[in-house]
């Protein structure tokens, strides 16, 4: 079984332990990854704001050069990056004017039928029925599963059914053997606009998240996101100036979590890459019994 | 052949029938319509391999309404037509006897409509081979073939309205094409006329006609007419159920509806 | 008489030659329902060779099925009228059958004798037939019944009779003449010959002579009942018939344009006769037919002198019920 | 031979701004049979009507067409201007140049051109057009009225006073509706059940009025002045001939834990019960799908035992009555989301989030907590109160665009209630806009912030979450730039959105009229029908056609009840006579059209000679049932049927008329 | 030369496409200029021979539009229409009949964004597939010469 993957920037940098956990994952289960060949960064945060059909052309480009590596279905980890690539494909789709125009710029054709897929759907479609198989562990720990902003809106192009009270992570971490929490900031913004412009900013909104977390008994966090994972996992000293706590909660990626239940090595999947040790978490997990 | 014979004579005899429509041998074409007034010309009613024509046609002649008491004899096809008739509120005022001759030859005469019912139910039709490869054949077609298929056809068509006139399942007083307030169709024969005219006998066909195919044989051109409704009706049994010629309460699946017909086209 | 020979494989040039000329050919080709018609063609290789007789009799070029008479339009001005006389070509007619071009004669008769139809006149004027005589028949033929015979040269320009891998030419009229001129070439000169051993043998039906003195009397015959029951009154008969007549003025218009048409019409319809009232004299499928048959036989010899019936038996082909005009005739004319 | 006048309006600038007018009325005046053109700025008015009558005069004109807005606009207009100009009315055709053409493409020749074809197009119809003349039906003076809300009760009172009888039916055990639920209603703050209250009983006692309630329409067939109603007695379970309504049963009834609509889920009703204390009639009916003896199958029957009057009986089944009326007026009212319906508002999870209804029967003295506010949760008086108004309406996301009207109202009535009730609380009140447009209104809203110090917040929410036995709400101050707002409440209130009943769709199928996409039933004209539907003779009252306060509610039914007074003023009406019509010489009697028509108008009929003799059968439209779709037309094969308005002639005239002139 | 603009013939139900055409007009919704809209009280109204009519008149695509089922105002013409339509369509279907020029659809009285979409993609689609030569020179033989058996220069 092979499906597409664009990795974009983060993946490649200061996420590297989301790819590699992701890719640990589906070879458990027989997928490989096949990445799409001179891939282009798919303009998140910057573009949009800046240019239109900058900001479509991006990430059609990408698609578009998929299309000729003949790839039907292409996962992409990264929440900003599959926002903007199912916007342009939309867009391209639902605007014959746009899509012409686009078409001309790329000097390429366009046929919009490749399927996209943020990581739920990836999990859902092609990790879940191998699953059984392979869950070899129990996470046994109280998880929170924060979902940020990108992954559940617009409704138009996400895959999340409930925008407003998404449910799609915490059946991912059921399966993998962990107890989700009923909290408050799923979706709640982490800041991440302002990362670089206003950090304490950022710091204060993403300490209200760990605040609810915490105070709701969460052992874990897992995101899909890899804003959220920086901006949940690297500024703990500054959030604790901003909120006067110190919580010293793991941040999970959901691949690595499913990874951990699957029995992947802990390196393997890049757990020791994080600011928050994530060895707390790493602990609780028991093997399954038969 | 006798039997037959024997069978009418007696009929006229005890005055069940005053006319009896059959076949009559035919030196050049082996067996002619043939209409019996009496029991003298009963001795003209042949039967042989030649008697193709759907004889229901004639029930609608005024001489024939006129005799009140007939007897018609006819493959499995005149009694579909009959019974499709009879659905269709005609022949209230004739006393129909019917008869017919069976796959082993052997002569019937129905004591009841009902009676023909179970027989043409028992021994009810599918479409030839031949007309389903035609069809086949056509529809395999590309369309634009299709499309230059009919049109060389009916540009030889003539409206001698011959395919009208042999068809027992039209009977109406004045044919649409007749009329000319409006003047739905031209009067002079040119294929795109024609074409209508072929479209609007099938449309109108559709669902109440028999298979017995009269018209595509007898065009003076040669235009397998019978296929477009006997095209119709596969549709229709398909999508409907719809069975033309079953009984003599036949329901019409053009002025019937099921909420739930699907359809691919309608956006 | 001039005779002539012309071997087939010339008569590709013939053809190419009269085409160029500016002449429009017809002749008989198969259509897509597997039946001959004669159609207007570009090149010999079109033309049908094997065929007993075509479905419809060649008078159509001259009596079409529909004549355009004229076709009008309103405009700002006043009103627009275009002749179509204008638009008729010279046309040669390549492969009728001898009874079909001795029919010519009488047809001629019908729209000449009195008051001239120019359209038709016209039509006749630009016409050259090219009669191929009969090499077979089937029973429905009876040409020999109305005293004519598989090569007789009633009404042709040229009657060809083909003899092996030559075709033997009797070169009758003027515009045949023209014809072999046009092609000197491919003509060469010969004795007269005998054609019979190379025509059809046809069965021979009645009398004429008898037929025509009894059906005089004919017309209280009851047999027509019983002769005619079975017809359908489709008429496909009249228009497969190289001398039926009967036509019918129609005018299509569209208010601010239309034109007027001359179709073709039978009195087997049952509306050729029907009044505006409703009433119709010829009441039922019985007396239409009697009508038909009659005039064929007795009312045409009464107005030109001509028996309108020429033995083709293209209405015995195309009749749906299988009725059959010979055996008709000798039905209601026993005694 | 025809002479057509022909009309071309300008429309102020709403046609001649696209379309060349002149150039249309110049064409026309070429197109065959017309006799007339010419252009004018306002048709429609009283000048331009005169044109109409005085062009017949002085040119003889046969029939007319004038070219101006949509026929369901102004076609009776004009054809009564024709009739005044002596001719007949049904010979004036309009062809649609403003909503098909001016309004819906640039000025360009492609318009000009396009408005040239419609005209030609309805000419062509014009000249084939025959003389009609209305026909007479009789009309039934007995009203049907759907739904016993506020609504209903005006309409049926208003037209049984004017002496007509009524019949209302009521799917409920007890008429009164939403109203009945409210406490006070705004702007005046009195109470809903001392106005409410005696309408109800007047309903129930006025000579005229036969009132079912907890019963259902199951179809509607028939036409105006001549419905046949089927209607549907759910089993009450309970003889009301016999029932003193006494109150034994519902006292007695084991199972209580069922929760009580009327209280809107705060509180629990038995399985056998009246809705509530002044319910009409005050009579119990038991629900079957929470009783013991039904559910449990003959189990428990402790109601029957304590019945003196021997009025339970559990055998009682679904019946069906069929009623003939002339009109019927339409008043089923709306339905409310619930708090389940908002995520991020605790999808209805948490239990001091609460909608409108549930506070109104919170403020009510007839309510669960006897008129004291407390919050369900706890029963604790809650002292911070946040007020969300908007919750759903004018909210793409949610699927509801519009807006619900009243909730602005009722949220500042009910931030005044809880104010009164508790000075020392704070009550927050979330907004996008108020909308206080209306009597005593917008002066209502500022007595709440001004006297009774209720803080309005403009902003959304966007979040409601619990947080140590408080609900936090995270929302926006978007006139202080946009400053985060958290509030730390005791109890949320959502004004949440007013959507259509459930069954509105099959409601509205079972009488053949229309609605919006949100379910809401259709008026016929939005400013010049808003009480009629398209289905002549079906009226609409209250908020089944849109959102509604009870004013507007009223004074609709009002309004609605005039029109069926209006109808039932005549012992006959007559009907357009575009119906279908046999010619019985061509017809085969094949009577395959009978089948087609929805109305069962086609029959059977005799053909005869002079003698006597029955010749033939023909079919035969009975014009008086024949509502005139035209089905059997397009069937029936010799054209043997035709559609009078709609003929073979005229319709086939227009395709025509399109011949060969390029578009 | 200029673009070939196609003359669009639409059969519309009075009550519901007809009323949905006039919303679009009083929301202003712009669409193509190349549909004529002629008005049937229903959809049950429309008889096939007029679809053949229009066709022969020179139009180059058909709409047909009617209330959606359930909603029809006669209660059941637009069911009785659905039932024709199969049929035709598939008759001409089978006649070799280009359907695609053929545009069926149900559009409600609330539909007047849809009423406008349609019009517009039904013109580009006619505009793309071209003049409907094929139906218009039925009446002319090889030699482009009218087809009534009568021979012409």
């Amino acid at each position: 079984m092979k499906i597409g993957y664009y990795p974009g920037c983060s993946l490649e940098g200061t996420s590297k332990e989301y790819s590699d956990s992701l890719f640990a994952v589906a070879e458990k289960c027989g997928i490989t990854l096949e990445t799409i060949n001179d891939w282009n960064c798919c303009g998140a945060s910057a573009a949009h704001t800046l240019n239109h059909d900058l900001a479509i052309a991006l990430p059609a480009r990408s698609i578009a050069l998929a299309e000729k590596q003949g790839l039907t279905e292409i996962v992409i980890p990264c929440a900003a990056c599959y926002s903007r690539l199912s916007q342009s494909q939309l867009e391209m789709n639902s605007h014959f004017v746009t899509k012409s125009k686009i078409e001309s710029y790329l000097e390429m054709s366009f046929s919009g039928t490749i399927k996209l897929l943020s990581v739920i759907e990836f999990l859902e479609k092609y990790i879940f029925p191998e699953v059984d198989k392979h869950v070899v562990n129990k996470l046994n720990q109280k998880t929170a599963c924060y979902y940020g902003c990108l992954l559940v809106r617009p409704k138009e192009i996400s895959s999340i059914k409930r925008s407003e009270d998404p449910i799609e992570m915490e059946e991912v971490m059921k399966i993998a053997g962990a107890i989700p929490v009923k909290w408050a900031f799923k979706t709640e913004c982490c800041g991440a606009g302002f990362s670089v412009s206003k950090t304490d900013f950022v710091a204060k909104l993403s300490g209200k998240i760990l605040e609810n977390a915490a105070e709701n008994g969460a052992e874990s966090i897992i995101v899909a996101c890899p804003m959220c994972h920086m901006n949940l996992d690297m500024r703990r000293p500054n959030i604790k100036e901003q909120i006067k706590k110190d919580i010293n909660i793991p941040v999970l990626f959901i691949t690595q979590a499913l990874g951990l239940s699957m029995g992947i090595s802990a390196d393997k999947l890049g757990l020791n890459k994080h600011f928050v040790p994530t060895d707390t978490a790493v602990k609780c997990v028991i093997k399954k019994e038969a | 052949m006798e039997q037959l014979q024997n069978k009418v004579a007696e009929l006229f005899e005890k005055g069940t029938i005053s006319l009896m429509i059959g076949f009559q041998d035919g030196m050049s074409k082996g067996a002619v319509p043939c209409f019996v007034e009496s029991v003298e010309q009963v001795k003209l009613l042949i039967y042989n391999s030649y008697c193709k024509n759907n004889l229901a046609v004639y029930l609608h002649k005024p001489e024939v309404k006129q005799a009140k008491k007939v007897g018609i004899f006819g493959n499995v096809a005149t009694l579909r037509s009959i019974l499709q008739l009879l659905s269709e509120n005609q022949f209230w005022n004739i006393e129909l006897t019917v008869m017919t001759i069976n796959a082993n030859q052997e002569f019937i005469l129905f004591e009841s409509i009902a009676e023909v019912e179970k027989y043409v139910q028992a021994n009810f039709p599918q479409l030839t081979d031949e007309e389903k490869e035609l069809i086949e054949k056509i529809n395999t077609m590309s369309r634009q073939e299709r499309w230059e298929y009919w049109k060389d056809l009916f540009s030889t068509c003539i409206k001698c309205y011959a395919c009208r006139a042999v068809c027992p399942m039209c009977y109406c007083p004045q044919c649409t094409v007749e009329s000319n307030q409006p003047q739905w169709i031209k009067v002079s024969a040119q294929t795109s006329g024609n074409m209508e005219w072929h479209t609007m006998r099938a449309m109108h066909l559709a669902g109440r006609c028999i298979n017995c195919g009269e018209c595509g044989r007898i065009c003076p051109v040669g235009i397998p007419v019978h296929l477009l409704t006997a095209k119709m009706n596969l549709d229709l049994s398909k999508e409907f159920g719809s069975k033309t010629g079953y009984s003599a309460s036949n329901g019409y699946a053009l002025n019937s509806f099921n909420p739930n017909d699907k359809e691919g086209f309608i956006r | 008489m001039e005779t002539k020979l012309l071997q087939s494989s010339d008569i590709p040039k013939l053809f190419d030659n009269l085409i160029k000329s500016g002449k429009v050919i017809i002749a008989p080709i198969t259509k897509k329902s597997g039946k001959v018609f004669f159609e207007r063609i570009s090149s010999y290789d079109q033309v049908e060779k094997d065929y007993i007789q075509t479905q419809f009799s060649a008078k159509s070029v001259v009596f079409p099925k529909v004549e355009e008479l004229f076709t009008y339009k309103k405009t700002d001005t006043g009103i627009e009228i275009t002749d179509t006389l204008s638009q008729i070509p010279e046309v040669v007619v390549w492969g009728l059958r001898p009874c079909d071009s001795s029919a010519f004669d009488y047809i001629s008769e019908f729209f000449l004798k009195e008051n001239p139809d120019a359209y038709f006149a016209r039509r006749k004027e630009l016409l050259t037939l090219i009669t191929i005589s009969c090499p077979k028949a089937d029973d429905a033929c009876f040409c020999t019944s109305v005293e004519l015979n598989p090569g007789s040269t009633a009404g042709s320009d040229i009657l060809l009779t083909q003899m092996g891998n030559e075709y033997y030419a009797e070169i009758i009229t003027e515009k045949g003449k023209a014809v072999v001129e046009s092609s000197s070439d491919l003509f060469t000169a010969t004795e007269p010959k005998t054609k019979d051993e190379f025509l059809a043998k046809i069965t021979y039906q009645f009398s004429l002579e008898e037929i025509k003195e009894r059906i005089k009397t004919a017309y209280d015959n009851a047999q027509w009942k019983h002769e005619s029951m079975g017809c359908y009154g489709c008429g496909a008969c009249a228009f497969a018939c190289p001398t039926c007549t009967c036509f019918d003025i129609q005018d299509e218009s569209d208010g601010d344009e239309g034109s007027r048409k001359r179709c073709w019409d039978a009195c087997g319809l049952s509306l050729f006769t029907k009044h505006n009232s409703g009433h119709n004299p010829r009441k039922n499928q019985t007396e239409r037919r009697r009508q038909r048959l009659m005039h064929k036989f007795k009312y045409s010899v009464e107005n030109l002198g001509i028996v309108s019936c020429v033995g083709c038996g293209r209405c015995i082909r195309v009749c749906p019920a299988h009725l059959n005009i010979f055996e008709n005739i000798l039905n209601v004319t026993k005694e | 031979m025809a002479r057509i006048g022909v009309f071309i309006c300008h429309c102020g600038e709403n046609i001649s701004a696209t379309v060349d007018v002149v150039k249309v009325a110049e064409v026309a005046s070429k197109m065959q049979g017309v006799a007339f053109s010419t252009e004018y700025k306002y048709m429609c008015s009283a000048p331009g009507q005169d044109k109409i009558v005085q062009a017949i005069k002085e040119h003889k004109l046969t029939g007319i067409v004038v070219a101006a807005c949509s026929p369901r606009m102004h076609e009776s207009t004009f054809r009564k201007a024709t009739a005044e100009g002596g001719i007949n009315p049904y010979l004036c055709e309009m062809a649609n140049i403003r909503e098909h053409c001016s309004w819906v493409h640039e000025r360009s020749e492609e318009t000009t051109e396009k408005a040239i074809d419609i005209v030609r197009t309805l000419v062509a119809k014009v000249r084939r057009n025959a003389p009609l003349f209305p026909i007479k039906v009789p009309v039934t003076k007995t009203a049907l009225v759907i739904g016993g809300g506020i609504a209903g009760i005006q309409a049926a009172l208003d037209i049984a006073n004017a002496g007509h009888k009524v019949i209302m039916v009521e799917k409920q055990p007890s008429i009164g509706g939403h109203m009945s639920q409210l406490s006070e209603t705004f702007p005046t703050l009195d109470c809903s059940q001392c106005i409410l209250t005696p309408r109800m009983v007047e309903v129930s006692q006025h000579p005229n009025i036969t009132l079912h309630t907890y019963a259902e329409v199951e179809s509607v067939s028939g036409f105006i002045g001549n419905f046949e109603v089927k209607i549907k007695m759910k089993a009450k379970s309970v003889d009301h001939v016999k029932c003193t309504g006494c109150g034994e049963c519902w006292q007695k009834c084991p199972s209580k834990k069922i929760p009580d609509e009327f209280n809107a889920g705060l509180s629990n009703r038995t399985a056998i019960y009246t809705p509530f204390p002044q319910a009409v009639p005050n009579k119990p009916v038991i629900d079957r799908a929470n009783c013991t003896w039904f559910t449990k199958g003959g189990k428990c029957g402790i109601c029957q035992k304590v019945c003196k009057a021997e009025a339970i009986d559990y055998t009682i089944q679904d019946t069906f009555i069929d009623v003939k009326v002339g009109a019927i007026v339409t008043a089923t009212g709306f339905d409310l989301k619930h708090t389940d319906f908002f995520p991020e508002y605790g999808y209805g999870e948490f239990k001091d989030v609460i909608d409108g209804m549930q506070f109104e029967r919170l403020a009510s003295a007839s309510g669960p907590t006897a008129g004291v506010i407390r919050r369900p949760s706890d029963g604790k008086v809650p002292e911070k109160i946040v007020f969300i108004a908007c919750a759903g309406s004018r909210d793409k996301a949610k699927g509801i665009e519009y807006c619900s009207k009243i909730c602005c109202m009722y949220t500042a009535k009910h931030a005044m209630l809880y104010k009164h009730k508790n000075h020392d609380g704070k009550a927050y009140v979330f907004y996008m806009d108020i909308r206080a447009a209306g009597k005593g209104y917008d002066e209502f809203v500022r007595r709440a912030i001004e006297d009774d110090h209720v803080e309005y917040i403009r902003g959304r929410v966007s979040k409601v979450y619990e947080h140590n036995g408080k609900l936090i709400v995270k929302g926006v101050d978007t006139l202080l730039n946009s400053t985060p707002v958290d509030i730390e409440a005791d109890m949320v209130v959502l004004a949440t959105a007013i959507v259509a009943n459930k069954d509105a769709e099959s409601v509205a199928q079972k009488m053949h009229i229309s609605y919006d996409k949100h379910h809401f039933f259709a008026e016929a004209h939005p400013k010049l029908k808003p009480v009629e539907t398209n289905t002549a003779g079906i009226m609409l009252a209250g908020a089944c056609q849109s959102a509604k306060d009870i004013p507007e509610s009223v004074s609709q039914a009002s309004a609605s009840a005039s029109k069926a007074i209006a109808l039932f003023s005549n012992n006959e009406m007559s009907r357009e006579p575009s119906v279908a019509a046999v010619n019985n010489t061509n017809c085969t009697g094949c009577l395959l059209c009978q089948d087609v028509c929805p109305y069962l108008a086609i029959e059977k009929e005799e053909i005869k000679d002079r003698a006597g003799n029955v010749l033939r059968y023909a079919a035969k439209v009975n014009s008086g049932l024949c509502q005139g779709c035209g089905t059997c037309v397009a069937m029936c094969r010799n054209k043997s049927i035709d559609l009078q308005g709609f003929s073979n002639e005229q319709m086939l005239g227009e395709v025509m008329s399109l011949l060969n002139k390029p578009f | 030369m200029s673009q070939f603009e196609p003359k669009i013939v639409a059969f519309v139900c009075n009550w519901c496409t007809y009323a949905g055409a006039d919303l679009a007009g009083t929301s202003r919704a712009k669409y193509a200029t190349n549909v004529r809209i002629i008005r049937f009280p229903c959809t049950g109204r429309i008889d096939f021979m007029l679809l053949m009519k229009a066709f022969q008149n020179g139009s180059d695509g058909i709409i047909i539009s009617g209330c959606h089922p359930n909603d029809c105002h006669y209660t059941s013409g637009n069911f009785h229409a659905r039932r024709r339509w199969m049929v035709f369509r598939s008759l001409i279907e089978f006649m070799g009949f280009d359907t695609e020029r053929i545009t069926f659809s149900w559009v409600s009285a609330a539909e007047g964004a849809k009423w406008a979409d349609l019009v517009n993609e039904v013109t580009t689609k006619v505009r793309e597939l071209g003049p409907f030569t094929e139906f218009k020179n039925l009446d002319y033989n090889s030699f482009n010469q009218l087809d009534n058996g009568a021979i012409t220069k």
